[in-house]
C-alpha cells in the first residue's frame, strides 16, 4: 500500500489574500461595472438610445456625443450603454436554466445511477448532436425571431454540457469514502445530496457557469446578429454589430466596432475569471 | 573507487514561488556492488534524494552539496555527459509501473527505446531485450512485447520495469519504493528476482524504502532519513542487535510483528516532521523520549560509532538501553 | 464466549455481473486487479467477488478478515455495512436480520447505530468543506435528541477519546496530518455509539510510527466502550496486533480461519503460509511464492 | 476492438434517427397549421391544399415521418416552397464553398492551435505571450472577428474581396482567405489552450520522468510520449470544435456574404421556408454527429486502453 505523503502546513486556503489577484480584481470590475451599466441605463446614458437625427448620421467622437453616431444619427454611448440590459440578460437567463436543470439531474445521475443515468446521459448525447446555433435557428424558425425562442433553445442546448462536467465531478465525489461514511452513518440521500456533494460540486459549478457565460453571450449575440433574435432597432450589441455593417463599406466602422468590442470585453472578462477560478480550484485538490 | 559519492545534499524545491527544503545534509557512499537502503516516512526526503542523484528534480530545484558517480560530478556534468550517464551507468525503478509506463505504446516500445537511443541494432536490442524479460520471470517475453501495459497485472508490470533497468547492464540501480504498490506475495516474488539479478551482475543499488526490514533483508547497509538529514548508516545485519539511533529503535518498535506479538506498540509520540519544518537542534528531538537540552539547542553532526554512523549526541550512553527500552507510548 | 454474536454472516455471496460499457474502459491506475478478475470469471460476465463466507463477531471480539487485493475483504465490509448488496446470503446484527427490499431513511438511521466503518485514505473520508466538530455534530444531531450543550460536551468527549486537541475541533481535514484525520474519521464512526466499528484498511496508508500510534488507540477505545471490531487488512503483522480471531481470504473465498494466536503459528493452509512467509521482519528473505 | 467499434456505430445511427425525428418533428410542434409553416409565406389556399397532399398530412406521424427518411435516404430532401425547386437542387451550388472554407478553416485551427499550444506549454516566455494572446483570441466571435477583418482588410487596405466566394481554386482561396480567418479564430485560441494544458499535463506525468530518468533525447520524449499521449485529449474535445466550426460556419457565410449552407440556412429560417430550414439542420447535424463518430473512432486507435471496452 502506497505511504501517503501528508501536506504538513495545510495548502493554503483558496480565497487566502496574502497577494491579490489581479486577474480576479480586474475581471471582477468589469463585470461589476457592466452590470451597474444594465441597472443604471437611464441615469448612465447621456442620450436617448432610440431619439434619432437624420442630419447627424455617422459623426465621429464630438462633445455631444463622445463616441459618434449611428447611420440613424442616434448616439453610439447611449446605445452601447443600454445594450448591455438585453445582452447579459438573455446569457444569464440562460445559464441560470441550463446550471439549475444540468445540476438536478447530475446530481440525481450520479446518486442513483442505473437506467435514470442511462436515459438521461442518452439524451444528453443526442442533444448533443445539435450546435447550440442550430437549435436555436431550429426554434426561430418555429415560433419566429425574438428574445424567448433562442433564449429557451439555447438554455436546453447548454443544459447537458454542464450536466455532463457537473454529473462527472458528482459521481467522482459520490465515490469518495466521505460519502459512503455519511451513508453508512446514517444521513438522508436528500441530506447527502444537498450538504455534501452539491457543496462540493459547487465551485466547480461555479466556474462552469462563469466560462460558459461568455459562450451563451456569443451565441445568442450570434443569433442576434442573423436577424433572427432580438430585431432592431432595439439596442443590443449583437444586433449593433449587424446594422453597422453597411456603414463600414462607407468608411464608418464604428457602430459595428464597438459592440463588437463590448462582446469582446465581456466574454473575455468572464472566460478570465472563470480559468482563474479554476485553475485556484485545482490548487486546493490534495497534493 | 566507489560507485556513488554523495557529500553534504541539500536539495530546496520551489513551492509556490518560494524554495522549500526537502533535504538538509545527506552524506552516503555506494561502493561497487554494494546495496545501501534509504529508509524513511513520508517527508523525510528519500525519493527526492534518488531523484537527486540522476538529476531528475524539478525544474527551479537547488542542489547544493556533491554527487560523484566513479568520481565525476554528476551536478557538473553537461548534456552530453549526463544523457550518456543515464543511458549506460544507471538505471531506476519507480514504485508504480502503472504511471511509470506510457500507457499507449507496447511494453516491446517501452523496453527497446532505451537501447535504440543508444544506437543498438534492433535486431540485437530485441534479443537482449527478450532475454532479460525471461531472467526476470515473465513468461513468453515475446509475446509480451506486443502487448500493452493495461494488460498485464501490477507485478508483471514491475517486473518489465526491473527488466527494462537491467536491459541497459548499469552499474548503479536505482530503486524507488520497487514493491510498495504491490501484494506481499507479489512483493516477495520481485524482490526475489531483483535480489538475485542483482547480485549476478554485481550492481551497486541504492534502494528507497518505508519498510526498514525489507530493506535490512536485500541489503548490505542501512541509511535512516529522518526530515531530510541522514540520522544513521549501518550494517544492516548489525541493525537488529545493535541499537544506536532512538529514531531508528522506535521504528523498529512501532512495527508489529506477525509470529511474536507485543501487548502494545512502543509508539513514537508525534508525526513525521518535513524537512522544512525543523528547528534549531536535533530535527528528532520533539518526538526523542531521550532528548535533553542539548539536544533542542545543537544539531548533531554524523560520527563514526562502531561499524556505522549516528548523528546522536546521546549516541553513547544509549548504546544498550534503547533495545531494552523502547520509547514510552504516546500519541500526537 | 457465550454471549449471542453481535454480527453474525452466514453463506454470504456476491456477484458482479462484468458489463461493457465506455465508462469503465480505462483501468484504474495501479490496480492489481485485472490479473485475477480474468481468472476468476466463472461464466461469461459473470464474477464470483465473494463466495459463501460466514463468521460471527461476539460483544467485544475483534475479527480480522486478511487477504490480498482481489480477495473480497473489503467487499464482505461493504455488505455488512450496507453499501453492496449481497447477491445470497444473510447478515444478523444484534439478532436481527437485515433485509434488502426499501430500506427507508430511518431504517437505515437505526442500523447506523448499530455498524460503523472506518475507511483506508484519511485524506478522502471526510467532507472537505466539513470542520471537525460539524462532522461530529451532524451524526450526534442525527442520532441523538440532545441539546447544544449536550452535544458540544461529547464532540469535546469524543475528541479526548481519539487524542486529538480540543482545539482542533474547528479545524478543516485539510489542516490536519494523516494520523489527526484518520482519529477524526475514527471519532465520527464512534459518535452514533455503534456495536461494531469495522476498520477497513485504517492503518494501512499511514507511517509506521502513526500506523502503531492508531493501533494502540484502537485497543484503548476496545478496552473502554466494548466494542467489536471488523478488521479488514492485507498485513498479517498488523492483524496479530488487533485480532482475537482470523479470517484468510482468497479470491473470493475462506481458506482458513481460527483464533489468531494460532492460525498465525501453526498456518494449516498453504497460501497462508505464502502469506506469513511473504512478511518482511528480522531475519527474514524474500522467497518465491509459487503463486 | 470490433465489438467496441460496432457498439459506437449502433449509437450513432440511433443519435442520428432521433435528431432526423427531433427535426422533422419540430414543425409540428410549432403552432398554426403545418401546411402554412411548410409553404412559408406563400400561402394561397391552393398552395396549401398541394402541400397537404404531396406531403400527406393527414395520415399520421411516423408514416410521414418513414416517407421522408426514405426520401431523404434517397436524395430527395423535400420541397422549397418558396423557390418552388427541389432543397437538393438549391443546395447542390452551394455545398461546395460551405466545404471548402469549413476546410479552410479547420486546417488554419489544427495547424495553428496545436503549434501555438506547444510552443506555450513547452517555451515559457512564448507561453505568457500566447496565454495572453488566446485568452483574448478565445473571445472574439466569429461575427466581430469578421467585422474587424474586413473594416481594416477589405475597406482600410483593399488587400482581399468583401463579399463573395469567387470560382476557381486560387480565387476561392482569395475569396475565402477572411472568413476562413474569422471561423478560426476562437477555435484556434481554443484549440491552443488545450493543447497546452494536455502537453502541460503530460509532461508532469510520471512515465515521462521515467523517459528522462533513461536519458530519451527531449525530442524524442516530447514526440513520443509527450505530444503523442496529449492527442489523446486534443482528439476527444475536437469534436467539440466541430460543432463550433458548423454553428460559426452560418455566421460568417452571412456576414461575408458567401452563398453556401450556412447563409441558406438563415434565408430559409427568416422565409419560413421549412423543407429548407430541415434539410440544412439534418445536413449540418448529420456531419457533426458522423464526423464526431470519426473521431471516437481515432481516438480508439491513439488509445489502446479503450480498445478492451473492459477494465
Amino acid at each position: 500500500m502506497a505511504t501517503l505523503e501528508a501536506p504538513l502546513v495545510a495548502t493554503p486556503a483558496p480565497r487566502s489574500r496574502r497577494r491579490p489577484d489581479w486577474v480576479v480584481l480586474s475581471t471582477g470590475t468589469v463585470i461589476a461595472l457592466l452590470v451597474l451599466m444594465a441597472v443604471f441605463a437611464p441615469l448612465l446614458a447621456p442620450d436617448n438610445p432610440d431619439y434619432a437625427n437624420i442630419l447627424a448620421t455617422n459623426q465621429g467622437p464630438s462633445a455631444a456625443h463622445l463616441l459618434g453616431t449611428d447611420s440613424f444619427g442616434r448616439d453610439l454611448l447611449s446605445r452601447l450603454i443600454y445594450g448591455v440590459r438585453l445582452s447579459l440578460l438573455g446569457p444569464a437567463l440562460i445559464i441560470l436554466i441550463a446550471t439549475l436543470v444540468g445540476t438536478v439531474l447530475a446530481i440525481l445521475s450520479a446518486w442513483y445511477g442505473g437506467w435514470f443515468d442511462r436515459v438521461v446521459s442518452r439524451a444528453a448525447d443526442i442533444l448533443f448532436a445539435f450546435p447550440g446555433l442550430i437549435f436555436a435557428m431550429l426554434a426561430v424558425a418555429m415560433f419566429g425571431p425574438g428574445l424567448v425562442a433562442p433564449v429557451v433553445a439555447l438554455s436546453i442546448s447548454y443544459t447537458p454540457y454542464l450536466m455532463r462536467v457537473i454529473r462527472a465531478e458528482a459521481l467522482r465525489q459520490r465515490n469518495l469514502p466521505y460519502v459512503a461514511a455519511c451513508y453508512v452513518g446514517g444521513l438522508s440521500v436528500r441530506t447527502i445530496c444537498t450538504r455534501h456533494i452539491l457543496r462540493n460540486v459547487m465551485p466547480l459549478l461555479v466556474v462552469q457557469a462563469a466560462l460558459s457565460f461568455g459562450y451563451a453571450l456569443v451565441d445568442l449575440a450570434a443569433v442576434s446578429y442573423l436577424g433572427l433574435g432580438v430585431q432592431p432597432p432595439t439596442p443590443e450589441w449583437g444586433v449593433m454589430v449587424s446594422t453597422g455593417q453597411s456603414a463600414i463599406l462607407a468608411g464608418h466602422p464604428q457602430e459595428s466596432l464597438l459592440a463588437g468590442l463590448m462582446i469582446v470585453i465581456t466574454v473575455v472578462a468572464f472566460n478570465l475569471l472563470g480559468d482563474r477560478l479554476a485553475s485556484r480550484q485545482k490548487g486546493t485538490v490534495r497534493p | 573507487m566507489n560507485v556513488l559519492e554523495i557529500n553534504h545534499l541539500a536539495v530546496e524545491l520551489p513551492v509556490e514561488g518560494a524554495l522549500r527544503r526537502v533535504l538538509h545534509d545527506v552524506t552516503l557512499s555506494i561502493g561497487p556492488g554494494e546495496a545501501v537502503g534509504l529508509v524513511g516516512e513520508s517527508g523525510a526526503g528519500k525519493s527526492m534524494a534518488s531523484r537527486a542523484v540522476i538529476r531528475l528534480l524539478p525544474a527551479g530545484a537547488a542542489v547544493h552539496g556533491d554527487i560523484r558517480y566513479s568520481g565525476d560530478s554528476v551536478l557538473a556534468m553537461d548534456r552530453a555527459a549526463l544523457r550518456h550517464f543515464r543511458t549506460h551507468d544507471v538505471a531506476m525503478v519507480f514504485q508504480d509501473p502503472r504511471a511509470h509506463i506510457n500507457p499507449v505504446r507496447t511494453i516491446g516500445d517501452f523496453l527497446l527505446e532505451a537501447l535504440l537511443e543508444r544506437g543498438e541494432r534492433r535486431d540485437d536490442a530485441r534479443a537482449a531485450v527478450i532475454a532479460v524479460l525471461a531472467a526476470v520471470g515473465v513468461s513468453e517475453p515475446e509475446r509480451r512485447l506486443r502487448q500493452f501495459p493495461h494488460e498485464l497485472s501490477g507485478g508483471l508490470l514491475q517486473r518489465v520495469m526491473i527488466a527494462a533497468a537491467l536491459a541497459v547492464s548499469p552499474t548503479l540501480l536505482l530503486a524507488d519504493e520497487p514493491t510498495t504498490a504491490l501484494d506481499v506475495t507479489t512483493q516477495s516474488d520481485v524482490m526475489v528476482i531483483l535480489d538475485a539479478r542483482r547480485r549476478e551482475r554485481g550492481l551497486a543499488m541504492l534502494f528507497v524504502t518505508h519498510d526498514l526490514e525489507l530493506a535490512a533483508a536485500v541489503c548490505d547497509r542501512i541509511a535512516v532519513l529522518y526530515a531530510g538529514f541522514l540520522v544513521e548508516d549501518a550494517p544492516a545485519g548489525d541493525l537488529h542487535r545493535n541499537l544506536r539511533h532512538p529514531y531508528t529503535a522506535g521504528l523498529l518498535a512501532s512495527r508489529p510483528d506477525p509470529v511474536a506479538p507485543r501487548p502494545r506498540l512502543a509508539a513514537i509520540p508525534g508525526r513525521p516532521l518535513s524537512a522544512f519544518e525543523v528547528g534549531a537542534g536535533c530535527a528528532f528531538a520533539p518526538r526523542c523520549a531521550f532528548a535533553v537540552e542539548r539536544c533542542h539547542l545543537e544539531r548533531p553532526e554524523l560520527r563514526v560509532l562502531d561499524a556505522g554512523r549516528v548523528a546522536c549526541h546521546r549516541a553513547e550512553e544509549l548504546a544498550g538501553q534503547l533495545a531494552l527500552s523502547p520509547t514510552p507510548g504516546g500519541s500526537e | 464466549m457465550t454471549d449471542e454474536p453481535v454480527l453474525e454472516v452466514r453463506e454470504l455471496r456476491k456477484e458482479y455481473r462484468v458489463r461493457t460499457s465506455r465508462a469503465e474502459a480505462v483501468p484504474a491506475a495501479g490496480s492489481a486487479l485485472l490479473g485475477h478478475a480474468v481468472t476468476r470469471r466463472e461464466r461469461a460476465g459473470v464474477l464470483v467477488a465473494v463466495d459463501d463466507v460466514s463468521f460471527s463477531v461476539s460483544p467485544g471480539q475483534s475479527l480480522a478478515v486478511v487477504g490480498e487485493s482481489g480477495s473480497g475483504k473489503t467487499t464482505v465490509a461493504r455488505m455488512v455495512v450496507g453499501l453492496e448488496r449481497p447477491t445470497s446470503g444473510t447478515i444478523m446484527v444484534s439478532g436481527r436480520e437485515r433485509s434488502w427490499r426499501h430500506v427507508s431513511s430511518r431504517e437505515r438511521r437505526r442500523r447506523a447505530r448499530e455498524v460503523q466503518i472506518v475507511f483506508q485514505d484519511p485524506y478522502s473520508s471526510l467532507d472537505p468543506r466539513m470542520s471537525v466538530r460539524a462532522s461530529l455534530d451532524e451524526s450526534l444531531r442525527l442520532h441523538f435528541d440532545w441539546t447544544r450543550e449536550r452535544r458540544d460536551e461529547r464532540v469535546a468527549e469524543l475528541l479526548d477519546q481519539v487524542g486529538l486537541d480540543r482545539r482542533q475541533a474547528n479545524s478543516l481535514p485539510k489542516a490536519l496530518s494523516g494520523g489527526q484525520r484518520q482519529r477524526v474519521a475514527i471519532a465520527r464512526a464512534l459518535a452514533s455509539e455503534p456495536r461494531v466499528l469495522i476498520c477497513d484498511e485504517a492503518v494501512a496508508s499511514l507511517d509506521v510510527s502513526i500506523q502503531a500510534q492508531i493501533l494502540n488507540l484502537l485497543s484503548d477505545i476496545r478496552d473502554a466502550t466494548g466494542v467489536s471490531y471488523l478488521f479488514i487488512s492485507h498485513d498479517l503483522a498488523v492483524v496479530r496486533q488487533v485480532s482475537d480471531a482470523v479470517l484468510v481470504m482468497r479470491r473470493g473465498r475462506v481458506i482458513e480461519a481460527g483464533p489468531t494466536a494460532s492460525v498465525l503459528s501453526e498456518p494449516s493452509d498453504a497460501y497462508t503460509k505464502q502469506l506469513l512467509a511473504a512478511i518482511p521482519r528480522p531475519g527474514w528473505k524474500p522467497t518465491p511464492s509459487n503463486s | 476492438m470490433w465489438k467496441v467499434i460496432g457498439e459506437r456505430a449502433v449509437s450513432l445511427v440511433v443519435t442520428l434517427l432521433v435528431a432526423s425525428v427531433g427535426i422533422y418533428g419540430a414543425l409540428f410542434l410549432a403552432p398554426g397549421n403545418p401546411a402554412t409553416l411548410l409553404a412559408g409565406g406563400h400561402a394561397t389556399p391552393a398552395v396549401l391544399a398541394t402541400i397537404e397532399r404531396t406531403e400527406h398530412l393527414n395520415e399520421p406521424f411516423f408514416t410521414r415521418y418513414w416517407d421522408w427518411l426514405v426520401g431523404v435516404l434517397h436524395g430527395n430532401l423535400g420541397q422549397s416552397f418558396v423557390y418552388r425547386e427541389p432543397v437538393t437542387t438549391l443546395l447542390a451550388g452551394r455545398v461546395g464553398n460551405t466545404v471548402f472554407l469549413v476546410l479552410y478553416a479547420a486546417t488554419l485551427i489544427i495547424a495553428g492551435g496545436v503549434v501555438l499550444g506547444l510552443l506555450a506549454a513547452l517555451d515559457r516566455r512564448a507561453g505568457a505571450a500566447i496565454t495572453v494572446l488566446t485568452s483574448v483570441g478565445l473571445g472574439i466571435p466569429s461575427f466581430v472577428a469578421a467585422i474587424a477583418l474586413i473594416t481594416v482588410f477589405s475597406v482600410k487596405l483593399g488587400w482581399f474581396p468583401v463579399f463573395g466566394s469567387g470560382t476557381g481554386l486560387l480565387s476561392q482561396l482569395w475569396h475565402l482567405t477572411l472568413p476562413a480567418v474569422a471561423l478560426a479564430i476562437s477555435w484556434t485560441a481554443y484549440t491552443a489552450q488545450l493543447t497546452k494544458a494536455a502537453v502541460r499535463e503530460e509532461l508532469g506525468r510520471e512515465h515521462v520522468e521515467t523517459a528522462r530518468s533513461r536519458g530519451i533525447s527531449r525530442r524524442h520524449v516530447i514526440l513520443r510520449h509527450v505530444l503523442r499521449n496529449a492527442m489523446i485529449p486534443i482528439t476527444t474535445v475536437s469534436g467539440l470544435t466541430v460543432a463550433g466550426l458548423i454553428a460559426g460556419d452560418v455566421v460568417v457565410e452571412q456576414a461575408f456574404g458567401i452563398n453556401g449552407l450556412g447563409s441558406f440556412l438563415v434565408q430559409s429560417t427568416l422565409q419560413k421556408d421549412f423543407a429548407s430550414v430541415q434539410a440544412v439542420s439534418l445536413i449540418l447535424v448529420a456531419t457533426f454527429v458522423i464526423v464526431n463518430g470519426l473521431v471516437d473512432l481515432w481516438s480508439l486507435v491513439l488509445d489502446p486502453r479503450l480498445r478492451t471496452g473492459r477494465a
